[in-house]
C-alpha cells in the first residue's frame, strides 16, 4: 500500500523531471543567440530561399509560444494564434510521435541514429559500471575492514588518484599501451570487413574491442564507488547492530554479508543513481578517445558539427535514460529499505 | 589559568595531524604558488611570440626546454607554469559560483522550510538527475567558448550537491539546541542564520568548495578535450587538446601530454585529499568500527560523549 | 501576590501529513489538549509525565515558539497567544528557557561570553561593551561559575556537563527573567552533579524570586524541588497540586501508577508496584471517553464515554478522575 | 563465572596506553543478579565487552582470567569464543534501536542466533523457536515479520531480550536495557526480566548507573569508578552499610521518592578521563574525606567483612 | 572469501579478454600472414579469407545519399560505389568512364555520349542510358538538393534516344563539361524512381555501377566495401576495402603503427617524422587531388558595397587602404607558418587558386616578400604611426590599429596561425584582439554582415577553379560567398569572359590574370597550400600510386591497382 505510493510518486517526479528537461531544452535552443535556421545551413552558397525553406521545414517560421514570435518579449505577436501550431507544441507533438527532428549533418532522423548508438553506449556503460561498482565495493569492503592498515591506505591512495584522473588522458594512455604491447583494437566496435561465423565470434569481437574502453571507465569510476563503500561500510560496522552480531557468534564473513553489506548497499543505491549522470560524462570522453560508435562520441561529433538537433536529442535522451536509471534505482531503494514504507 | 586557543588554531592543531589532508594542501598550496609566481618561475612567457623552426616542434626535453617543447615550439615547462593559473583560476571562480548558489538555497531551503524548502528542493532534485556534462557542452556549444561563459557554465551547473549538502548540515544546524536557544532569547531569523547556522555549515562548504574546485577543473578539461575552451588562453586542458590535435602520441611527443595531463591529475588529487582531510577533521567520519580498531567506542568507554570535539580533545590532549 | 502565568484551556494541534490520495480527512496530533493551570510568582511548578504526553509541547507554546491551536497564556497579564513580533519579544526577555542536553544546547564555535552575551545583543539592552561585560560577568557568577573571567574565553566544548549547564542558566539570567522554563534541566548530567544544579534552580528562585517550571520525567527529583506538580498524560492535566501531596497522596490513578513504579534506591522498602501494561497510545487516534481508561487498572465502564474534567480533592489539590466524584 | 584481576588497556595513537580497566574481580552465580553500577566512563562497558572479548582493536585485555564452566574465555580460541557467545552468555543492549539490524526483520534476527549455534536447519522448528521466544516476551508472534521500526521502543527491548534468550544462555549481560525508556515501560521490562530469571534460572550481569533499578533488581553490587573497583558487596550492604566514601556520596546524590523532602547531595568535580588519571586514589580529587595519602598511593581492594570489599585507604586502616 | 572470489573473477575476465586480444596477429607478422582480420579470424578463415584492404579515416560519411551528402569521406565512396560519365586522374586530367565516346557538336552546346557495352548495376540491372538521363534530370529538378544544382545549372535537356546515347544539350557553351558531370553520379533509375522524396532517401543499399559495391555501412563506424571483379573497366585487384572511422587523430597513426588498417587518408603533420622512420610505413605527400586553400579574410567591404539587408559592415577602415594590406602581406612569414603549423608540408600561397587546380594555377606570380623593415616603411609613408608610443600605430585620425582576428572553433590549425600571425605583425604596430568562434556565429558575422576586421577559414573546391574565382566577385557581395566584399569591374569582367571561353589556353590565361589582380588587391593573404599527408604499409599491398602529382590514396585509381605483397 504505502510502498505502491511512494513508487507513485516517485514516477510522477520522474515525469515532471523529463518535462522540465523537455522544456528546458527547447528553450535553450531558442533563448541562446544564433538563429536555429542559420545554423543548420553552413554553406554560404545557400541561397535566402533555401535558408527560409529550411525554416519552414523545420517549422522555425511559427511562433515560438503563443503569444512569442521570438523570444524577445517585446517582440510579442498576434495572440490568437492556434496554440497548437506553435513552435513549441510541434516540438513536443514530434516527441512524442518519437521524432526529434532531422540531423543537419547527415540529413537523417535524429531518433534513427540515437537508437542505434544508444545500445552501443549502453554496452560500454553498462559494463563498465557494474566493473566499477563490483571492483570498487571489493575494494572498499576491503579497505573498511582493513580499516588504518596499509591495505587501506594502499587502497585510498589509488582509488583517489584514479578518481582525479581526466578520463580521456586515461584513455589515450591506455590506447597506446594497450594496442602497443597487448595488440588490442584501437578503436571501434567491430573488425570492419570480418565474417563471422557465428554470433559467438561476432561478440567475442566486440568483447576484444570493449576491454580498452572498458578499463578505463572501470578504473575512473571504481575510485568513487570504493571511496563510498568504504566510509558507507566504516558507518554501518561501527553501528552497534554490528556488535550485536559479533556478540551472537556470527562470523565475520557473515557479519560483512548479512548485516553490514545490506545496509551499507542503501547510500551506494542512492549514489550510483546520482552518478549515472556523472558516468555520462566519462562516456563522452571515452567514446572519443576509442571511436565507440555510442552517444557520447555522437555527442563529441555534433558539437564538432554544430548539428543541434542531434544535439539537443542526444542531450534528451541522456536526460530521460538517467531519469528512468535513477528512478529504477529508487524503486531498487525501497525494496533495500523497509523503512521506506513507512516513510 | 592560560586563555585557550581560539577554534581556527585548535583546528590547525587538528588538521596538522591528518596527514592526507596536509598532503592535500601542500599540493593545493603549490600549485596556488606556482600560478600565481608564474612570470617568475616560467623561463619563457608562452603568451610571448617567439621565433620557432620545424626542429623546435615536439623536441624533446634538453636543458634549455626541461619538458620539451609542443605543437607550437612552445616551452611545455612555461605552459604548463602559466597554464596553472587558468585552470585554477576556472576551478576557483567556477566553484565559488556554485558554492555560494548552492549555499544560498541551501540554507535558505533548510532553514526556512516549509513551501519554500519544497519548491528549491524539487528543483534541485531535477537539476540533480539532469546529466551536468552534457548540458555543459551545449550551454558551452551555443555561446562562445570563452573563459568567462565556460566559468559560469561549470559554476551554473554544479551548484545541485552543495545546495543537497548545505541544506542537510542546515537541517541537522537547526535541531541543534542551541538554535533553539537563540530562538528562546528572542533571536530573528537573520541573527541565528549569521550567528549560528552559517558559521557552523561553513566548514562543510569550505570542505565542499574544495571538492568542487577538483570537478570544475575535470569539467574545463573534457571540455578542452572536445574543442570547446578559448584557445587563446593557456590551461592545462587546452595543452591536452593541442597535443591531442595536433598528434602529439604519434609524434613520440609523450612530454607535451604528460606534464598537463599530470598537472591535473595533482590539482584534483590535491584538492580531493585536502577535502577528504578537512571532512576528517571538522567531521571526523569514524576510520574504525567493531570489527576493527574503534576510536568512537574507545571514547565512549572512556567516558567522552560521542560528539566530535571530545574525540578531538581525547586525540589532542 | 498575582499570578505570573495563566494558563486557560491552552490546545496546540499539530497536523498529521494526509492519509492517502483519497484521504481527504485532515489528522492532528493532540499534542496539548486543553490545560488550564497557573504559576504563581516564585513558585517552582513541575510539569510530569511520559515522553509524548505533551510536557514539551508546553514549554515551547508558554515560551512562545509555538502558537497555541487555541486558549489564552498570559504571562505578566499578556496573552502571548495573540501578540505579534515585537511585542512578543518584549515578553519574552521575562521568560527565559534552560534545555535538557548542556551540549547541544551552547553553539561549539562561540565563547561562553559570547553565549552569554547574545541575548543582551539581540534584545539591544546595552550601550556598551563595558556595561555588557559586567553583565556577563554578574550573570555568570550568579549561576556558580566563578571566577567568571576564567570561563569567559573558554569554548564549552572545554567546560564539563554541569558547567555547561550553568552557562546555559546564566545565558537565561543574563536577561533577568521572572520566568524560567526549564525543559528537563538535569537528565543528560550524571547522578554525582544533578543536585548542584537543581540546587543552584533553588537558589535563584531565593535570591531572585524567579517563577520556575521544570518540565521533567524524573519523578525521583520533582519532590526535591518543586513546590506544586502537575501531571500529564496525553496532552491533558490528569492532577495537579502541591508536591508533598501529590507524591504521597495521589488521587489519580495514573499518577499512582507512575509513582509506584519509580525505583527506590533501598532494597530494603519492595512496594507494590502497579504496572501498567502496554504504551501510551498514539496521540493521534485518542480514545474515546477518559484517555486513560484503556490502561487503567481500575477503569469502569463509563470511562469509555465520559472524558474527566479536573475537579478538587483537597486544598490546592485537583484530579481529573470519574472515580473521585463518586467517592 | 568468575572473573579475577581482569585489566584491559586502550592503545592510543601519540599517548600511553589508557588503563581502562584494572584488577576487577567478581563472581557471578547461578540464579545471581549482579549490579554493576557507576558513572559514565567508569569501565562499565569496557568490563563487559572485555567478558565477551568484543573490544576493539585497540582494546588489550592485559591480565585476568575469567572462568566459565571450567574454562578461562579468556584462553579460548576465537571459534571456541564465537561459539561460546550467545549460546552460553548473551547480552543485552542499550538503545535496542540502534542494536537491531534496520533492514532485516526481527524474526530472522533472532533466528539468526539460533540457526547459528543450534544448527537447527528445519525452517519450522526454527520458526516455532522464534515464535515461542517472542511469546515469552510478550510480543505476539506474528509480529516476528515486522522491521525494527515498526516496533515502539519497549518492544524492541522485548525483542533484544527474546533474541538474548535465543539460546538458553547461562549468563545475559545486560547493558543499561532500560536507560532511555519512560518510567513506565522501564518498570514492564525490569518486570520481564525479573520473571525470566526465576522462570530459566538465568544468572544476570546488570549494568547500569541507576541505583533505583540496582536496588530492586540485584542480589550483589559491584560499585566501580575510574576502572577500578570501589566496592563490591551485596546489594543491601551497599545501600545500608557502604564503606567507600563515592558509594556513600553516590547514593545521596541519587533521589529517594520514600523521602522526597531529603537534601540531595552532589559531588563536585567530573570522573577522571582515563588518559589523565590522577596518580593516587583515582576518587581523591572529589572525595570529601580525602588525605595525603590518597593522593599518592592507590588503594588495594580491601575485604570488610566477608562479601563485602571495598577500595580505600579509610577502610584499610580500621 | 567470497569478496576475494569477486575481486579474482573480475581480473581473470580482464585477463582473458587480454590475452584473447593479444593472441593474433602483432604488427610484425601480420604481414606475413596476410590476414585481413585481426583478431577473429579463425585460421582456416584466415587462410582462405579475402584481401581486404583497411583504410583508417578520421570522419564518416554523412549520409550515403549523392544528392545531400556534404563531406568528403562520402564523396569518397560515391567514387567507389558509383560511376559518372567522366573520371578525374591524379594528374588533373579527365577520362571517360560510363561512355566509351562522345560527340561535341561544333557550337559546343550538343554532347552526345555513347555508352560502353556491359555496365550492370551491383543488383545485376543493366545500366543503360536512361538510368543516366533519369540521374541528371533528377540531380536538374531536385531542390532539396544543396549543391548538385550547381552543376546542372547550363543544362538545357537530357535525353536517352537508346539504350547506349545520352544526348546531353546545354544552354550555351561552357569550358569545363568534364568537371560539371563528374560529381553527378549515375543512379539506377529502377530504384530511385519509386523514391517519394529523393532528398530524404537514405540510401543504404546504394546500388551503383563502380568497381566497389555497398557490403556493410556503419554511420561513425565503418564502411565495408567488396570488390566488383568483373567490373566493365578493370576490376580491382583485392577483394574488398573497408574505412573505419577513428575519432581521434592520434588513434589513426597508431592503428596504421600496429598494422590495424594499411592506409590512413589524413593525419598530424606532426606524425610524419616518426611515420617516416618506420620501416613499414611510407608516407607520402603532395597537392590534394580535392584542391583546398586556406584564407586570411580581409574585411574590405565599402560603405557602397554594404549588402543593404544584411549588412552591418564593422570593418576597420585601415584595412580598406591596399597599403595596409600590403604591409600586413609583407609582414605575414608565411613559411614560417607553414614550418609551424604544417611541418613544412605545404607551399606559400599566393591566391585563392590553390597549386592544387593545376595549370589554373598561376605560379608566375612575385609574391610579396617578408620583410618587417618594408612594411613599416609602408605604414609611415601611407601615415600610420604610433604617435603615442603605446606600440600600436593609428590611422591619420587617430584609431588604433587593432584589428579583431577571428577564426572557426574547429579548426586545429588556425590558433597556432593565429598566434604566429600576432607575432609577425605585432612587429609592425598592428595588434590582434583574438576569439575563436563557432562555424555557426562565425557565419553570422562574416558574410553578408561584413560584421568583423579579420578572419582565418578556408575553402574547398571541385577540380574547376570558377567557383573560387567567383568568391571574389562583385555579384557574390550581397549573398554571401564573397567574404572580403572585395570588388574590381575589371575582375568582374574577366571573371564573365572565362566562364564562357571554350579555348582551355586562352581560359588559363584570363584565370592567370586575374589572379594578379587579386594578388595585387590583397583582399586575402593566402598563407599557404596545404599539401596532403597520407601513409599506407609496405607489408600486405603494393602499387598505391604515389607519382601521380596530386595524393589521394583513397581514391579508386589507387585502390584499384593496389594488390597484395605475396601474391
Amino acid at each position: 500500500m504505502k510502498r505502491s505510493r511512494y513508487i507513485a510518486q516517485k514516477v510522477g517526479w520522474a515525469l515532471l523531471t523529463i518535462l522540465f528537461v523537455i522544456t528546458l531544452n527547447f528553450f535553450l535552443f531558442r533563448v541562446l543567440p544564433g538563429d536555429p535556421a542559420r545554423a543548420g545551413v553552413r554553406d554560404p552558397r545557400l541561397t535566402r530561399e533555401a535558408v527560409e525553406a529550411i525554416r519552414v521545414r523545420f517549422g522555425l517560421d511559427k511562433p515560438v509560444i503563443n503569444c512569442f514570435q521570438s523570444l524577445n518579449p517585446m517582440e510579442t505577436g498576434d495572440c490568437f494564434i492556434n496554440p497548437l501550431d506553435t513552435q513549441f507544441f510541434i516540438y513536443v507533438g514530434n516527441l512524442l510521435q518519437g521524432e526529434l527532428g532531422i540531423s543537419y549533418h547527415t540529413n537523417r532522423p535524429v531518433a534513427d541514429m540515437l537508437m542505434e548508438m544508444l545500445w552501443n553506449t549502453l554496452l560500454l556503460i553498462g559494463l563498465g559500471q557494474i566493473l566499477a561498482i563490483v571492483l570498487g565495493m571489493s575494494l572498499g569492503v576491503l579497505a573498511a575492514w582493513k580499516a588504518r592498515t596499509a591495505v587501506d591506505h594502499g587502497a585510498l591512495l589509488f582509488s583517489l588518484t584514479a578518481w582525479s584522473l581526466p578520463t580521456f588522458w586515461l584513455g589515450i594512455i591506455l590506447l597506446f599501451i594497450g594496442s602497443s604491447y597487448w595488440g588490442l583494437p584501437i578503436g571501434g566496435r567491430l573488425t570492419p570487413g570480418t565474417v563471422y561465423n557465428t554470433s559467438i565470434e561476432r561478440w567475442l569481437d566486440i568483447g576484444n574491442h570493449l576491454i580498452l574502453p572498458t578499463l578505463t571507465y572501470t578504473i575512473v569510476f571504481l575510485g568513487e564507488y570504493m571511496l563510498i563503500m568504504r566510509s558507507t561500510l566504516l558507518d554501518v560496522l561501527s553501528e552497534d547492530y554490528i556488535l550485536t552480531a559479533k556478540a551472537k557468534g556470527i562470523s565475520t564473513f557473515q557479519i560483512l554479508k548479512d548485516h553490514a553489506l545490506r545496509n551499507a548497499m542503501l547510500p551506494m543505491v542512492t549514489i550510483i543513481a546520482l552518478n549515472l549522470g556523472f558516468t555520462v560524462t566519462g562516456a563522452i570522453q571515452i567514446e572519443t578517445v576509442f571511436s565507440w560508435p555510442g552517444l557520447g562520441g555522437a555527442i563529441f561529433t555534433a558539437v564538432n558539427r554544430r548539428d543541434y538537433p542531434m544535439l539537443q536529442g542526444a542531450f534528451l535522451l541522456i536526460a530521460i535514460s538517467v531519469i528512468f536509471a535513477n528512478l529504477a534505482a529508487d524503486l531498487f531503494y525501497s525494496y533495500l529499505d523497509p523503512r521506506v514504507e513507512d516513510s | 589559568m592560560s586563555p585557550s586557543p581560539p577554534p581556527i588554531r585548535s583546528f590547525w592543531r587538528t588538521f596538522r595531524r591528518n596527514r592526507m589532508g596536509m598532503v592535500g594542501a601542500v599540493m593545493l598550496i603549490l600549485a596556488v604558488l606556482i600560478a600565481v609566481f608564474a612570470p617568475a618561475l616560467a623561463p619563457y612567457n608562452p603568451y610571448q611570440p617567439t621565433r620557432v623552426t620545424i626542429d623546435d616542434i615536439y623536441a624533446p626535453p634538453s636543458p634549455a626546454h626541461p619538458f620539451g617543447t609542443d605543437d607550437a615550439g612552445k616551452d611545455v615547462l612555461s605552459s604548463f607554469i602559466y597554464g596553472a593559473r587558468v585552470s585554477l583560476i576556472v576551478g576557483f571562480f567556477a566553484s565559488f559560483i556554485s558554492v555560494v548558489i548552492g549555499g544560498v538555497i541551501g540554507i535558505s531551503a533548510g532553514f526556512y522550510g516549509g513551501k519554500l524548502e519544497n519548491g528549491l528542493m524539487r528543483f534541485t532534485d531535477i537539476m540533480l538527475v539532469i546529466p551536468d556534462f552534457p548540458l555543459i557542452v551545449l550551454l558551452v556549444a551555443l555561446t562562445k567558448p570563452s573563459l568567462l561563459n565556460i566559468i559560469v557554465v561549470i559554476g551554473l551547473l554544479g551548484w545541485t550537491s552543495s545546495a543537497r549538502l548545505v541544506r542537510s548540515q542546515t537541517l541537522s544546524v537547526k535541531q541543534r539546541k542551541f538554535v533553539l536557544r537563540a530562538r528562546a532569547i528572542g533571536a530573528g531569523n537573520f541573527h541565528i542564520i549569521r550567528r549560528h547556522i552559517f558559521p557552523l555549515v561553513l566548514p562543510l562548504i569550505v570542505v565542499n568548495t574544495v571538492l568542487v574546485i577538483s570537478l570544475a577543473v575535470l569539467n574545463e578539461s573534457a571540455l578542452s578535450f572536445l574543442g570547446l575552451s578559448d584557445p587563446t588562453k593557456i590551461s592545462w586542458g587546452q595543452m591536452l587538446n593541442f597535443a591531442f590535435t595536433r598528434g602529439a602520441m604519434s609524434a613520440g611527443a609523450w612530454w607535451a601530454l604528460v606534464a598537463p595531463g599530470l598537472g591535473i591529475v595533482w590539482l584534483v588529487l590535491g584538492c580531493t585529499l585536502l577535502g577528504q582531510g578537512l571532512e576528517q577533521v571538522l567531521n571526523p567520519r569514524l576510520e574504525t568500527h567493531h570489527l576493527s580498531v574503534g576510536s568512537k567506542m574507545v571514547a565512549r568507554m572512556m567516558g567522552m560523549k560521542e560528539k566530535p570535539s571530545e574525540v578531538k580533545a581525547v586525540s589532542g590532549d | 501576590m498575582s499570578s505570573i502565568v495563566e494558563v486557560t484551556h491552552l490546545r496546540k494541534l499539530f497536523p498529521v501529513k494526509k492519509g492517502g490520495l483519497f484521504d481527504r480527512q485532515e489528522k492532528f496530533v493532540h499534542a496539548i489538549d486543553d490545560v488550564s493551570f497557573t504559576v504563581e510568582r516564585g513558585e517552582v511548578l513541575a510539569v510530569v509525565g511520559e515522553s509524548g504526553c505533551g510536557k514539551s509541547t508546553l514549554a515551547l507554546t508558554l515560551m512562545g515558539l509555538e502558537r497555541p491551536t487555541s486558549g489564552v497564556i498570559q504571562i505578566n497579564g499578556q496573552n502571548i497567544a495573540t501578540l505579534k513580533g515585537k511585542e512578543i519579544q518584549v515578553v519574552r526577555r521575562h521568560v527565559q528557557m534552560i534545555f535538557q542536553d548542556p551540549y547541544e544546547s551552547l553553539n561549539p564555535i562561540m565563547t561562553i561570553a559570547d553565549i552569554v552575551a547574545e541575548p543582551l545583543k539581540v534584545h539591544g539592552l546595552v550601550k556598551n561593551k563595558q556595561e555588557r561585560q559586567e553583565r556577563v560577568i554578574r550573570a555568570l557568577e550568579d549561576a556558580g561559575l566563578k571566577p567568571a573571567l576564567n570561563f569567559m574565553h573558554r569554548l564549552p566544548q572545554e567546560l564539563s556537563g554541569g558547567q555547561r549547564q550553568r552557562v546555559v542558566i546564566a545565558g537565561a539570567l543574563v536577561l533577568e527573567p521572572e520566568l524560567l522554563i526549564a525543559d528537563e534541566p538535569v537528565s543528560m548530567l550524571d547522578v554525582s552533579i544533578r543536585a548542584e544544579i537543581l540546587n543552584l534552580l533553588l537558589e535563584l528562585r531565593q535570591m531572585r524570586g524567579i517563577s520556575i517550571v521544570m518540565i521533567t520525567h524524573d519523578l525521583g527529583t520533582v519532590g526535591y524541588v518543586a513546590d506544586r506538580i502537575a501531571v500529564m498524560y496525553l496532552g491533558r492535566l490528569v492532577e495537579i497540586g502541591p508536591a508533598l501531596q501529590v507524591l504521597q497522596q495521589p488521587h489519580h490513578p495514573y499518577t499512582r501508577a507512575l509513582l509506584s513504579v519509580v525505583p527506590v534506591p533501598n532494597p530494603r522498602q519492595r512496594r507494590e508496584r502497579v504496572i501498567l501494561q502496554g504504551e501510551t497510545p498514539n496521540p493521534i487516534n485518542l480514545p474515546p471517553g477518559c484517555r486513560f481508561h484503556p490502561r487503567c487498572p481500575v477503569a469502569q465502564p463509563r470511562c469509555q464515554e465520559t472524558d474527566p474534567m479536573l475537579q478538587p480533592v483537597a486544598a490546592a489539590h485537583e484530579a481529573a478522575c470519574l472515580l473521585l466524584s463518586s467517592g | 563465572m568468575s572473573v579475577t584481576d581482569l585489566s584491559t588497556d586502550f592503545l592510543l595513537e601519540s599517548a600511553p596506553p589508557a588503563h581502562a580497566l584494572v584488577n576487577v574481580s567478581f563472581t557471578l552465580r547461578e540464579g545471581e543478579v549482579l549490579g554493576l553500577v557507576g558513572e559514565s566512563g567508569c569501565g562499565k562497558t569496557t568490563l563487559m565487552l572485555s567478558l565477551m572479548r568484543l573490544l576493539p582493536a585497540n582494546g588489550r585485555i592485559t591480565s585476568g582470567t575469567v572462568n566459565f564452566m571450567g574454562q578461562d574465555l579468556l584462553d579460548l580460541g576465537e571459534n571456541a569464543m564465537a561459539d561460546m557467545r550467545w549460546k552460553h552468555i548473551a547480552m543485552i543492549f542499550q538503545g535496542a534501536m540502534n542494536a537491531l539490524n534496520p533492514v532485516q526483520r526481527v524474526g530472522d534476527q533472532i533466528a539468526e542466533a539460533i540457526v547459528q549455534h543450534n544448527y537447527i536447519q528445519e525452517k519450522g522448528v526454527v520458526d516455532g523457536r522464534v515464535a515461542e521466544l517472542l511469546d515469552l516476551v510478550g510480543i505476539g508472534p506474528e509480529r516476528r515479520r515486522q522491521y525494527p521500526h515498526q516496533y515502539s521502543g519497549g518492544m524492541r527491548q522485548r525483542a533484544m531480550i527474546a533474541m538474548a534468550l535465543a539460546c538458553n544462555p547461562q549468563i545475559i549481560i545486560a547493558d543499561e536495557p532500560t536507560t532511555a525508556l519512560d518510567v513506565m515501560v522501564q518498570a514492564q521490562i525490569l518486570e520481564l526480566l525479573d520473571t525470566l530469571r526465576q522462570r530459566l534460572g538465568l544468572s544476570i550481569l546488570f549494568v547500569t548507573h541507576d541505583l533505583g533499578v540496582v536496588a530492586e533488581m540485584c542480589d550483589t553490587v559491584l560499585v566501580m569508578y575510574g576502572g577500578v573497583t570501589v566496592e563490591y558487596a551485596s546489594v543491601d550492604t551497599i545501600y545500608n552499610d557502604p564503606q567507600h566514601p563515592y558509594t556513600r556520596e553516590l547514593l545521596r546524590a541519587f533521589p529517594d521518592l520514600s523521602r522526597p523532602t531529603e537534601k540531595l547531595a552532589s559531588i563536585p568535580g567530573h570522573p577522571p578521563r582515563l588518559n589523565a588519571l590522577p596518580p593516587g586514589c583515582r576518587f581523591a580529587p572529589r572525595c570529601p574525606a580525602v588525605f595525603d595519602r590518597c593522593h599518592t598511593e592507590q588503594p588495594a581492594l580491601h575485604q570488610v567483612k566477608l562479601g563485602h570489599w571495598a577500595s580505600c585507604h579509610l577502610v584499610e586502616r580500621m | 572469501m567470497k569478496r576475494h572470489y569477486l575481486i579474482l573473477c573480475a581480473l581473470l575476465l580482464l585477463l582473458l579478454a587480454a590475452c584473447g586480444g593479444s593472441q593474433p596477429t602483432t604488427p610484425a607478422d601480420s604481414g606475413d600472414t596476410g590476414s585481413s582480420s585481426q583478431t577473429v579470424t579463425t585460421p582456416a578463415a584466415e587462410a582462405a579469407g579475402p584481401v581486404i584492404v583497411r583504410v583508417g579515416w578520421g570522419g564518416s560519411p554523412d549520409t550515403l545519399n549523392p544528392g545531400t551528402a556534404v563531406l568528403a569521406e562520402a564523396y569518397t565512396i560515391f567514387e567507389l560505389v558509383y560511376d559518372s560519365m567522366y573520371q578525374l586522374q591524379p594528374d588533373g586530367s579527365y577520362t571517360l568512364e560510363l561512355a566509351e565516346s562522345v560527340d561535341v557538336s561544333a557550337d559546343g552546346t550538343v554532347y552526345t555520349y555513347t555508352l560502353r557495352d556491359g555496365i550492370t548495376f551491383h543488383d545485376g540491372e543493366r545500366l543503360t542510358a536512361s538510368d543516366v538521363a533519369f540521374s541528371y534530370n533528377l540531380y536538374a529538378s531536385q531542390e532539396d538538393f544543396p549543391f548538385l544544382p550547381i552543376y546542372t545549372s547550363y543544362f538545357d535537356s537530357v535525353e536517352a534516344p537508346d539504350d547506349k546515347t545520352v544526348v546531353l544539350t546545354l544552354t550555351e557553351a561552357i569550358p569545363n563539361i568534364e568537371s560539371q558531370l563528374i560529381y553527378l553520379y549515375v543512379l539506377p533509375e529502377h530504384i530511385w524512381a519509386d523514391v517519394p522524396d529523393a532528398a530524404e532517401f537514405e540510401n543504404t543499399a546504394m546500388i551503383g555501377s563502380g568497381p566497389f559495391k555497398m557490403k556493410e555501412y556503419r554511420q561513425n563506424e565503418f564502411v565495408s566495401l567488396d570488390a566488383v571483379k568483373d567490373h566493365y573497366l578493370k576490376g580491382p585487384q583485392i577483394d574488398g576495402a573497408v574505412f573505419q572511422t577513428f575519432d581521434n587523430p592520434d588513434a589513426l597513426v597508431q592503428a596504421l603503427k600496429t598494422g590495424q588498417v594499411d592506409m590512413i587518408t589524413e593525419m598530424p603533420n606532426t606524425a610524419v617524422a616518426a611515420l617516416r622512420n618506420d620501416a613499414n610505413v611510407q608516407v607520402v605527400s603532395g597537392p590534394p587531388l580535392s584542391p583546398s586553400v586556406t584564407d586570411i579574410i580581409f574585411n574590405v567591404v565599402t560603405p557602397e558595397n554594404c549588402p543593404p539587408d544584411d549588412g552591418i559592415c564593422t570593418g576597420h577602415p585601415a584595412l580598406q587602404d591596399r597599403n595596409v594590406r600590403l604591409a600586413l602581406a609583407h609582414a605575414t612569414d608565411k613559411q614560417n607558418i607553414i614550418d609551424v603549423v604544417l611541418l613544412g608540408l605545404g607551399a606559400p600561397g599566393l591566391t585563392l587558386i590553390p597549386d592544387s587546380l593545376g595549370d589554373f594555377y598561376n605560379d608566375q606570380i612575385q609574391d610579396y616578400e617578408f620583410d618587417i623593415a618594408l612594411a613599416n616603411q609602408i605604414l609611415d609613408d601611407a601615415g600610420y604611426v604610433d604617435s603615442n608610443n603605446d606600440g600600436v600605430r593609428e590611422t591619420p585620425d587617430g584609431r588604433d590599429l587593432i584589428f579583431r582576428l577571428n577564426w572557426p572553433s574547429d579548426s586545429v590549425d588556425s590558433p597556432r596561425m593565429a598566434e604566429l600571425l600576432a607575432g609577425n605583425w605585432g612587429q609592425i604596430g598592428v595588434r590582434t584582439e583574438q576569439q575563436s568562434l563557432d562555424p555557426d556565429t562565425l557565419t553570422s558575422i562574416c558574410c553578408p554582415a561584413f560584421d568583423f576586421d579579420i578572419i582565418l577559414w578556408g575553402w574547398g573546391s571541385d577540380p574547376d577553379p570558377s567557383f573560387l574565382l567567383s568568391v571574389m566577385t562583385t555579384d557574390e557581395i550581397t549573398t554571401g560567398t564573397n567574404e572580403t566584399g572585395y570588388s574590381n569591374p575589371e575582375y568582374d569582367e574577366l571573371f564573365v569572359q572565362q566562364a564562357t571561353t571554350l579555348d582551355d589556353a586562352q581560359r588559363i590565361a584570363i584565370i592567370h590574370r586575374m589572379q594578379e589582380i587579386a594578388h595585387h588587391d590583397i583582399p586575402y593573404i593566402i598563407p599557404y597550400y596545404a599539401q596532403e599527408v597520407q601513409a599506407f604499409r609496405l607489408d600486405r599491398f603494393r602499387g598505391w600510386l604515389t607519382d601521380a602529382g596530386k595524393v589521394a590514396l583513397e581514391d579508386p585509381s589507387s585502390l584499384l591497382v593496389i594488390e597484395p605483397v605475396n601474391r
